[in-house]
């Protein structure tokens, strides 16, 4: 999202910009949070507020390459991730050390992310007007 | 926001006391926003047992008495079989966009779920 | 900033990773609801690690939750006790607030 | 036995491909019981995305094709809202006790849930 | 259960008498399991089987005396564990490690259990022939 | 004795139960299903721990859920694949089959 033009094309009319989290703690079809939160992010774009997604935790494997999901019967829905950046969707930001006590790094993942130590993430939530966790 | 379904976690529970706690203080409830299970908190059909609280007619008294708009996320419901047909009073079923023109018009947005 | 957690902590990471993130840097508070409240106990792994949270950040837990699982007598000192009105309260104290679910 | 609901966990999907996996290699069910949130397996309302697969009707053409007895808790059922009248095709409501009857009279019994 | 009435009066009229385990590892309110466990035992008593329970992990705070539930408007259905016995469900077993590292012994316990080490609880669940978790 | 595991070992102590109450005493074998195939990843906290479990127990993982979540490239050596099929053969082989739920 552009923050100098949030306002004013805003999705409910009242010029209101607002920082949203949104928290993915949850890895991937083990349970429909990533998903179902996925699609509340994506709605958000059309309201014009200044959004950050966060990826913590098992979060951290809903941005993993190479997942095939065709013997589970569910949708791969991994590529929406890199579909962000058309909603202006920019600011994805990783804990590192989610990613340590997994052994992955940032060059594991499916779209370019900022990576926080713990204390910078913690930092920038207390910043956030509306932070919601899924 | 309310994210499980009644009975199988503590979540819908804690959001109606809390709810309540909110309206005795004075304070406005904006809108309670249904998703993922918590749309199952919708579902006119349930009968709990006699000696247990029923916490569907519960939220929807809360709506009669109190005018809290409860919505349901339509694409949640239809996944898991909550439509207009079972719905109910008090309950309304809307689009996510709800829960984000929450989150901007309200001064909090308190989040239950699992 | 206000955090609520609901989760067991000897059950699940949760409690953990909300205390490494989000309460270091001070001024917050941690509020302990549903099974979250196990966290609040003495002479358990868990309360140890709550109590030397407590130097970071204000600890609460919601005393409808604790009496509902007979943990009240085993209460960590210095975990300040509400009830729905005071977690209302704590709502509106704080500027934001985050389930960590 | 089925513990959890369509869609919100994997438990639903993971036990119909073992029931596929299970009749494929020539063995018998003799029962699946649906428990806890995995009652709402069982209602005929879900409508999910056309891309997405659709948990319910893929129980009853399992039941159809292969005589597979697809039991849901009552008591379970009656605390969320499943009832004859939102009950899929192939599903039955019956007690705690089939659950039980199972374990004796099957050689395996196995659990999916959260 | 008497095991030498056992197989007489069983509620399938099978005569087959196996060994169900039913593990309780969740807390109790936080979540439905506990107590929708608790109605299987009690419906498993009817069918004359060898049936025990076993409480490991959060599963304890089940037995916790002082259960005071009026404030969050939930069922305490602590009392049930008392009445087991009167169903003849008399073999509760409960692992020492998931006291301990709660601050728990026996003596906070609602009704007389034996306490087992890990191994012992390992070497219990290997004898069954169903076992059921919740 | 088959034991079940679906949680991931990041978020939930269910695999640490698992291992230290019913995966003794050898001639048991743990299936790892849905989440709880991350605990076979090498380079991780987790796999260090299910490593170590080997010398008591065969560790199996699903393969439709290890391919689904990505982690097919870093799996922990001497864990073996079973498709669905597999996972019905070894309720077979064992007399007894627990779910960690």
């Amino acid at each position: 999202m552009n923050e100098t033009t949030g306002g004013i094309e805003d999705g409910d009319g009242s010029g209101i910009v607002k920082k949203f989290m949104f928290v993915n703690r949850k890895a991937p079809y083990g349970t429909i949070y990533a998903l179902e939160g996925l699609e509340v992010v994506l709605i958000s774009a059309a309201f014009d507020q200044d959004v950050s997604m966060v990826f913590l935790d098992d979060g951290v494997y809903q941005l993993a390459k190479g997942q095939h999901t065709k013997a589970i019967d569910v949708k791969n829905f991994s590529p929406t991730y890199r579909a962000l950046e058309g909603y202006d969707i920019e600011k994805l930001y990783v804990e590192r050390e989610s990613l340590e006590i997994r052994g992955l790094n940032a060059g594991d993942l499916l779209v370019p992310v900022e990576v926080l130590s713990s204390a910078a993430m913690g930092d920038l939530m207390k910043t956030q007007d509306v932070v919601i966790g899924f | 926001m309310v994210n499980e379904g009644p009975y199988t976690h503590q979540a819908s529970d804690s959001a109606y006391l809390f709810a309540k706690a909110t309206l005795e203080k004075g304070h406005q409830i904006h809108r309670v926003f249904f998703y993922h299970d918590g749309v199952n908190n919708a579902t006119r059909l349930t009968e709990p047992p006699q000696d247990d609280r029923n916490v569907v007619t519960r939220w929807s008294k809360l709506a009669e008495d109190h005018g809290v708009d409860l919505v349901v996320c339509v694409a949640a419901a239809m996944r898991r079989g909550i439509r207009d047909e079972n719905l109910a009073p008090g309950f309304r079923i809307s689009g996510l966009g709800q829960l984000v023109e929450s989150g901007i018009q309200a001064d909090r947005l308190v989040v239950f779920g699992d | 900033m206000l955090h609520i957690v609901n989760k067991s902590p000897f059950e699940n990471t949760t409690l953990a990773s909300c205390l490494r993130v989000a309460c270091k840097g001070g001024g917050g508070a941690l509020l302990l609801i549903e099974d979250g409240v196990y966290a609040a106990t003495k002479n358990s792994i868990a309360g140890n690690v709550v109590r030397s949270a407590m130097g970071d950040i204000q600890v609460y837990a919601l005393w409808p939750d604790v009496e509902a699982r007979g943990i009240q007598d085993r209460v960590l000192e210095g975990v300040k006790m509400v009830d729905y009105g005071g977690f209302v309260d704590l709502v509106v104290e704080h500027s934001n607030v985050q389930s960590w679910l």
